[in-house]
């Protein structure tokens, strides 16, 4: 098997990390070997997926809706490898597209957020005007309001391209902003940079939540939570789904009923969560399951209903 | 709109200031010796990863300010050699310094960290954190004056207190002492310095000693005082603001500090009215309150300060003999 | 008499050079070798990468491609004096043109998605370089600040467009696709040789402009007239040459030039805009020019040697993982600093060398020849 | 010697008499493939006045840098006091005592004079106490010899001839006794020349040694007490100043026979070529220069206009070829008007018959990084014969300007040499013959031999008669008072932007002087 990461590489703390640790996790589970690999430019995507799969490894796992267009032409030239995509549909007899519901476990963190807040404002800061983001912070938002429909939500964007993932500064400058403004939970998505708001959180001893891998470890006693998107999960199935030849292709979108995303609870953000926190966690996750509640996804349609 | 919202918004201004600043005058020191320099980018960024990564492994910050500066010289003394002594294209050099930084930083990064160029994160007392002035406290019950002193003079990064100091000091330096007449002579007419029996070369090697020694504190700065950790290219192009600061303000020391200030409180501004319902208006789309510091440096630019007339040697390797 | 002697045309044009490029290998050698690895096989990846087969080839000249264009684009503003550092806004831009002709025309025929393209590139492009010009030209706002700050307003102006404007519901701050009957071909449709590489017809054009703006520079009046400012404005003035038109025409071409790469790029390639395509090759660009010495036939070289140097990268990645891939940029600074920065560190020693070597008439003529 | 001894206030030493205070003994030098010196000896006794003269390019100014210390001789000795010393660096050349006055000004144009003059010599680290020294310096300097400058002029402000009073200045404050002046009187008018002289000459006889590089035999007759004569980079010869003769000199240098006085016939004036009319201009900074002119210049007839450089002369020139917008007041070249609008209207007056050989070369004339053709071109690039359309025909270019080359004798007849590689003389005429040889109706030319050898002067005036007698009309732009009134058929006087009064070439140095001053003679 084989996993390429997305241009930010697999140590960007985040998205692609997760995908590393689905594989490394693969590897100890099973004792097997893997290959992967971080590209540089957008020309290297095809040259990335071609070159294993003439290696013969499959399946090819490629985390970031980037890779869409190469992994399309590539997937057709060989259709006896399998391919599996994250975030973004393939529409292949042998690829296998995973999807997750950001919006639902971010709907989550929103409710902790709103409930945690005591001045009734709380802030997302994200890279920067992009769908995907803009899925995260409108679950956000749908939460938050859920849990307390007058609470202010504040947002802002780092940026104006992929750099804003590593402008940990101005992230942080956003972040102390949004505390200024009078929130006192700020959700950082947006890569290395989210980092720069958590810790202008903490500075401020205030709340912070973190994205996509478990956070919480960062700053203990300021994290509420962490918007965890088990891309590990899916990397780790898709190694072993193949070894056990159980290899499905087609569509599987992990929501918060698959545990695909979730709000991350351990030992360093459990002092901060009240019962009733807890509780809520528990109830609105089930209304979720059980469809109640149907979390908008801005992608669907560009737009969000609340904000 | 009272002053409880005021001083958070300078205090903003001011710490996105302080980097360009530096960085800013920096490039005063080279431009003014008749070097130019579009590298301040790069030495920043090398110092701030230098920074970091050495207050990470030694736990003792100070040690990772000496390294950034110590990282940023070596850079400058690159440069140095390239324009000095090889009399080679400056604007070249400054370009592979930028590259030298983004590709080395990573590379170095990557082999002692294992974390793809990010350094770890430095707790409370790896930082240089912000200082109390005296009696802040105490005078911070007085009205008005009170909470400008407690909040806004007071509690910043020592860094920033110094960043500030250079400013009078530059200015003092380029008027009343012979290195300032000096300096500004060799940038103007360095023939003119060679034939009253000065060496170009030691001059302009001195400069770019004092423009290393500032971008090495301003990279400091971004990855120990204002952040706490390093992250690939983290320096986002503050190098190439402060080189337009620098052209923005004349070259001159005090206009330095008014631009980086004002830019800084364009930068703190934008993140404020992002989303915000304007009268008539109504919300703008957010990219276009982005963008709105560099449109106005633009504007202001087209429309006030008009024509910035450099140091006349600038960028012109000295060569005696054809 | 010392014993220096001026160096012969081809030692300084072919021997200084070959060994600056030579020092930047030996010290990017170092590096690996710092990291535990093999510095001599990680150069013979590198350049077997690069050239070693018809596709790794394809890679290099499509990345040639893009550099040329960045690279003219700086040497003609650089001519009229002007230091444009805005190519990297100016080719993002240019994208928008680009592509909304393209996905425009894209049920038509490639040719039209072609020439649409390039116009609408060409066009933007322009436009974005002209206004900092004649800002410049007219009330004095030093180029350097302005294309810097057009650089960050580009940026800007694009994440609106790509993610409010004309984004496509479903995928993320990019365009829709180019329908397949107005793809542009690739070369490796033609020859089996280049198979998978992404070198386009746009090669062509690289080389096409490689021409035409020498011919506009050293064959053109025009071009005469861009020099002659570039170097000394007050004779211009005296030649009654307008410095107004000539630094707003200059830039235009200028950017126009940057914007060629949108469709090597995005048009012919990426076959989409996606947010942030121009990955630093606007900056590459400057690079390039002047290592080129802001002369087409420099340009061309030194663009072909930053294109095998990404390709020769991605293959060193795919080979020899434990090498960080930033190795690959470390080693692009390198070969600026030496042999673009310090291109004469060897000149002494040279001159040594061939002053020992050589009897004075023999030198004489080499003055000879250096002088015309 | 003897008149030395008689025109001295003071008697110098024994010693001085025999120890000369400079003594070069085969000193040779090269840039690259350029010999500039090859193994010159020179004597230059103490407190004399020491001429040195020579061709453009002829090796002066290197020899004197070497001196100074500027550059590195490759081979030869130097004596000073009869001390053999290593000249490290300018700044061991002025402990020696050696200062020098380049012929191209040393001065930081941004900075005072205080500044310029305590530059490299400012004592200790802050400047405030050398600063202070240094003005009491001056007012001294002032009173002795009558150099007063304000200390706290900008340079830019000043006139070339009070730029120069700095630089002896500066000079003199480092204490030099050994004293090198480069082209001084190049760039001054015979009143500015005649000062510097009164000064010159106080200087030696308080026991400085004075070593004067100038074009101008008139001054080396008038001031010096020995000569030596410089050609192609060697040295021809060294002789007492009152046994030889403006005639011999010039043989010396150039190494043939020159007319030094120009000849020419009556003029026969035809109809108006160029008429002035209550020509007013402004310059960028709102200051006005030219005020209220009228005039105009007839085919076949050469019209001077002499005055104190600065008095409005060259702004003069730049609105009538169109290359500044005047304020008030209408040009017609052949009757008709020149229309103004826009930048850069100098291409057209050109099309109506003008054309104008620039005063400054350097800066104006010519494109120094270009190669020789491209210059002979400058201005005239969209002529037909260049090529048609948009294109530039090189090859036509080329032999057009090899063409000029081989008419004008420049030299080195090579068209595709870096015109930073020809001498101020020859670049001088790389101008004149892009300018003079083609069918135009009225030549304007500002300072046309100004830094130019005797050789090239020469040359250059019979160019300008030829063309006058050809039916051309021409307007002539000179300092040089007695080019003006050599050249000239009528003399027209401008101060202070206005033009004071016409006189016949012929009138008195004094009528000049009178009128250079602003007074009108007639009125007198
Ligand atoms: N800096 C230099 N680099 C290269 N060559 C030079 C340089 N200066 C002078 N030369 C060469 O040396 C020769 C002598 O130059 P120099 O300036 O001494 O002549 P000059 O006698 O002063 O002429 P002029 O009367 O025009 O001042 C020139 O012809 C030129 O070729
Ligand atoms: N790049 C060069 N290489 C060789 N010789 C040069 C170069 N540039 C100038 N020279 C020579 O150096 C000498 C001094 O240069 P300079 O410009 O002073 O000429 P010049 O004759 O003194 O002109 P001017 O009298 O107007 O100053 C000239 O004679 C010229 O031939
Ligand atoms: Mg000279
Ligand atoms: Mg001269």
């Amino acid at each position: 098997p084989a996993l390429i990461y997305d241009a930010a590489g697999k140590n960007d703390k985040s998205f692609n990390e997760m995908a590393w640790n689905g594989a490394k996790a693969y590897a100890e589970a099973t004792g097997n070997s893997y290959q992967d690999l971080e590209i540089q430019t957008d020309a290297q995507r095809e040259q990335a997926l071609r070159r294993f799969a003439q290696q013969g490894a499959s399946p090819i796992v490629v985390p970031g809706f980037t890779w869409s267009e190469p992994l399309t032409v590539v997937a057709q030239e060989f259709p006896d490898t399998h391919f599996a995509i994250i975030d973004s549909v393939v529409d292949l007899p042998n690829v296998r597209s995973v999807l997750f519901k950001e919006q639902e476990g971010s709907f989550l963190v929103g409710v902790l957020a709103a409930m945690k807040s005591e001045t009734g404002t709380i802030g997302y800061v994200t890279a920067f005007d992009f769908p995907l983001l803009q899925a995260f912070g409108c679950g956000y938002v749908q939460g938050a309001k859920a849990a307390n429909a007058d609470i202010t939500v504040l947002q802002n964007f780092i940026g104006t391209d992929f750099g804003a993932f590593n402008d940990i500064n101005t992230a942080g400058e956003v972040g102390r902003s949004q505390l200024e403004r009078g929130a006192d939970v700020v959700y950082a998505a947006a890569g290395a940079a989210g980092e720069g708001a958590l810790q202008a959180a903490a500075d401020a001893g205030k709340y912070g939540i973190g994205v996509d891998s478990n956070q919480n470890y960062l700053f203990p006693g300021s994290m509420l939570s962490s918007m965890v998107k088990r891309v590990d999960v899916a990397v780790q199935a898709a190694f072993t789904d193949e070894m056990n030849g159980a290899w499905t292709s087609g569509i599987q979108v992990l929501g918060l009923a698959e545990g695909g995303v979730g709000a991350a609870v351990d030992e360093h953000n459990e002092p901060l969560l009240s019962d009733e926190m807890k509780a809520a966690l528990a109830d609105y996750t089930a209304k979720i399951n059980s469809g109640e509640i149907v979390v908008h996804d801005y992608r669907s349609d560009n737009s969000c209903p609340v904000s | 709109m009272g002053i409880e919202d005021i001083i958070p918004l300078l205090n903003s201004s001011v710490r996105f200031a302080v980097p360009l600043l530096l960085a800013c005058l920096a490039g005063l020191y080279s431009e003014r010796s008749g070097i130019v320099d579009i590298g301040l980018e790069g030495k920043m960024l090398g110092a701030a990863f230098a920074a970091a990564a050495v207050a990470a492994l030694s736990g003792n910050v100070w040690y990772g300010m000496l390294a950034a500066i110590f990282v940023s010289v070596c850079m400058s003394m690159i440069h140095a050699i390239a324009s000095i002594n090889l009399r080679g294209n400056q604007v070249i050099s400054g370009v592979a310094l930028n590259f030298l930084a983004l590709g080395g930083t990573v590379f170095i990064g990557h082999s002692i960290f294992k974390r793809g160029g990010t350094t770890p994160n430095l707790s409370k007392d790896e930082r240089i954190g912000p200082i109390d002035l005296p009696f802040a406290a105490e005078i911070g019950q007085v009205p008005v004056i009170g909470p400008i002193y407690e909040q806004l003079i007071s509690g910043h990064s020592i860094i920033v207190y110094f960043a500030f100091a250079a400013v009078p000091i530059t200015a003092w330096v380029l008027m009343k002492t012979r290195f300032g007449l000096r300096l500004r002579a060799v940038g103007e007419n360095p023939k003119a310095l060679d034939t009253a029996g000065i060496s170009v070369f030691l001059l302009r090697y001195q400069a770019l000693i004092i423009t290393g020694v500032l971008c090495g504190v301003a990279g400091a700065y971004l990855s120990t005082s204002q952040g706490a950790n390093f992250s690939e290219n983290m320096t986002a192009g503050r190098g190439f603001i402060a080189l337009a600061a620098l052209i923005f303000a004349k070259w001159k020391p005090w206009n330095a500090l008014w631009t980086c200030l004002l830019f800084g409180v364009l930068s703190a501004a934008q993140i404020r009215l992002q989303g915000v319902e304007f009268p008539l208006i109504g919300e703008v789309p957010v990219q276009f309150i982005q963008a709105l510091p560099y449109v106005l440096t633009v504007v202001l630019l087209a429309g006030f300060i008009g024509r910035a007339v450099p140091p006349k040697a600038v960028g012109q390797p000295y060569v005696k003999e054809r | 008499m010392s014993a220096r002697q001026p160096l012969p045309s081809w030692a300084l044009n072919v021997l200084m050079p070959a060994m600056n490029v030579l020092l930047a290998l030996i010290v990017g050698g170092l590096a690996v070798a710092m990291i535990g690895e093999n510095p001599i096989q990680a150069m013979q990846v590198l350049a077997y990468g690069a050239f070693g087969s018809g596709y790794g080839l394809g890679f290099t000249l499509h990345y040639a491609t893009s550099l040329t264009f960045t690279g003219l684009a700086v040497a003609v503003a650089f001519h009229s004096g002007l230091f444009n550092i805005g190519g990297e806004g100016q080719a993002y831009v240019a994208g928008l043109g680009a592509i909304m002709m393209a996905l425009w025309l894209d049920h038509t025929h490639w040719v039209f998605v072609l020439v649409g393209a390039t116009v609408g590139a060409m066009t933007l492009g322009a436009l974005w370089a002209a206004i900092p010009g004649y800002l410049q030209a007219k009330r004095g706002s030093h180029i350097v600040i302005t294309t810097i700050m057009f650089n960050f307003i580009a940026s800007a102006l694009m994440s609106y467009m790509l993610a409010q404007v004309i984004t496509n519901p479903g995928s993320n701050a990019e365009t829709r696709t180019i329908a397949e009957t107005g793809r542009i071909p690739l070369l490796s449709e033609y020859f089996e040789f280049f198979k998978h590489s992404p070198v386009n017809i746009m090669l062509f054009f690289g080389v096409v402009a490689l021409i035409g703006v020498y011919i506009l520079l050293w064959r053109t009046k025009l071009g005469f007239k861009i020099r002659t400012l570039g170097q000394n404005p007050e004779a211009a003035r005296y030649a009654g040459i307008s410095a107004v038109s000539i630094i707003v025409i200059a830039m235009a071409i200028s950017g126009a030039l940057a914007g060629m790469m949108a469709v090597n790029e995005a048009v012919s390639v990426q076959k989409r805009l996606v947010v942030g395509y121009v990955q630093g090759f606007g900056f590459i660009g400057i690079a390039v020019a002047f290592m080129g010495r802001a002369h087409p036939v420099g340009i061309v070289l030194a663009a072909i040697l930053f294109g095998a140097l990404y390709q020769g990268g991605s293959e060193l990645a795919f080979v020899m993982p434990a090498v960080p891939s930033e190795l690959v940029v470390v080693i692009q600074a390198l070969v600026i600093l030496f042999s673009g920065a310090m291109d004469e560190m060897f000149k002494p020693v040279l001159e040594r060398v061939f002053g020992a070597f050589r009897s004075k008439p023999q030198a004489d003529k080499a003055a000879e020849i250096e002088e015309a | 010697m003897v008149e030395n001894q008689i025109r001295n206030t003071q008697q110098p030493s024994r010693a001085a008499e025999i120890v000369p205070a400079i003594d070069l003994k085969g000193v040779s030098k090269s840039f690259g493939p350029v010999q500039a010196n090859k193994d010159i000896n020179l004597t230059v006794k103490r407190n004399s006045i020491h001429g040195i003269v020579g061709e453009n390019g002829a090796g002066k100014s290197t020899l004197m840098s070497i001196l100074y210390g500027f550059y590195k001789a490759d081979a030869g000795d130097i004596f000073v006091h009869g001390k053999k010393v290593q000249i490290k660096d300018s700044s061991h050349a002025l402990d020696l005592g050696i200062g020098m006055v380049h012929q191209h000004f040393m001065l930081v144009e941004n900075f005072t004079v205080l500044e310029n003059i305590i530059l490299g010599a400012e004592g200790d680290p802050l400047l405030a106490a050398s600063k202070a020294a240094a003005r009491e310096e001056l007012a001294r300097l002032a009173k002795d010899y009558g150099l007063n400058v304000d200390p706290d002029a900008i340079i830019e402000d000043l006139s070339v001839g009070q730029e120069q009073r700095v630089e002896i200045l500066k000079a003199l404050y480092r204490g030099a006794d050994v004293l090198i002046l480069d082209e001084p009187t190049g760039v001054l008018t015979p009143t500015e020349a005649d000062q510097l002289f009164r000064i010159l000459e106080q200087l030696r006889d308080e026991g400085k040694t004075i070593i004067l590089i100038t074009h101008k035999l008139r001054e080396i007759m008038a001031i010096t007490d020995t000569v030596s004569v410089m050609r192609r980079g060697t040295m021809v010869g060294t002789v007492a100043t009152k046994d030889t003769s403006p005639d011999k000199l010039a043989e010396m240098m150039v190494g043939r026979h020159v007319l030094l006085k120009v000849e020419k016939t009556a003029a026969q004036p035809g109809e108006k070529v160029l008429e002035v009319d209550g020509l007013s201009v402004t310059d960028d900074i709102g200051v006005p220069r030219v005020k209220n002119v009228s005039f105009d210049v007839r085919a076949g007839e050469i019209v001077g206009i002499a005055g104190v450089a600065g008095n409005g002369q060259s702004q003069l020139l730049e609105a009538i070829s169109g290359m500044f917008n005047p304020l008030l007041g209408e040009i017609r070249i052949n009757g008709k008007k020149i229309k103004f609008d826009g930048d850069g209207v100098a291409d057209e007056v050109r099309r109506m018959g003008l054309a104008h050989v620039p005063e400054d070369r350097h800066k104006m004339g010519l494109v120094t990084t270009f190669e020789e053709w491209e210059n002979s071109m400058l201005g005239y690039d969209d002529d037909q014969k260049f090529g048609n359309g948009p294109f530039l025909s090189v090859k036509a270019a080329r032999e057009d300007a090899i063409k000029r080359i081989e008419m004008f004798d420049i030299r080195p007849q090579n068209p595709r040499l870096k015109t930073a590689n020809f001498s101020g003389g020859n670049q001088q005429k790389i101008v004149l013959a892009r300018e003079m040889d083609r069918d135009l109706d009225i030549l304007i030319v500002g300072q046309p031999t100004r830094g130019v050898d005797i050789g090239a002067i020469e040359f250059i005036h019979k160019q300008i008669i030829k063309l006058r007698d050809e039916g051309k009309a021409v307007l002539l732009v000179s300092v040089e008072l007695d080019e003006v009134r050599s050249l000239s058929d009528r003399v027209l006087v401008m101060f202070d932007g206005e033009i004071v009064t016409e006189l016949a070439p012929t009138a008195s140095e004094k009528e000049f002087g009178l009128a250079m001053a602003g007074l009108d003679p007639a009125q007198q």
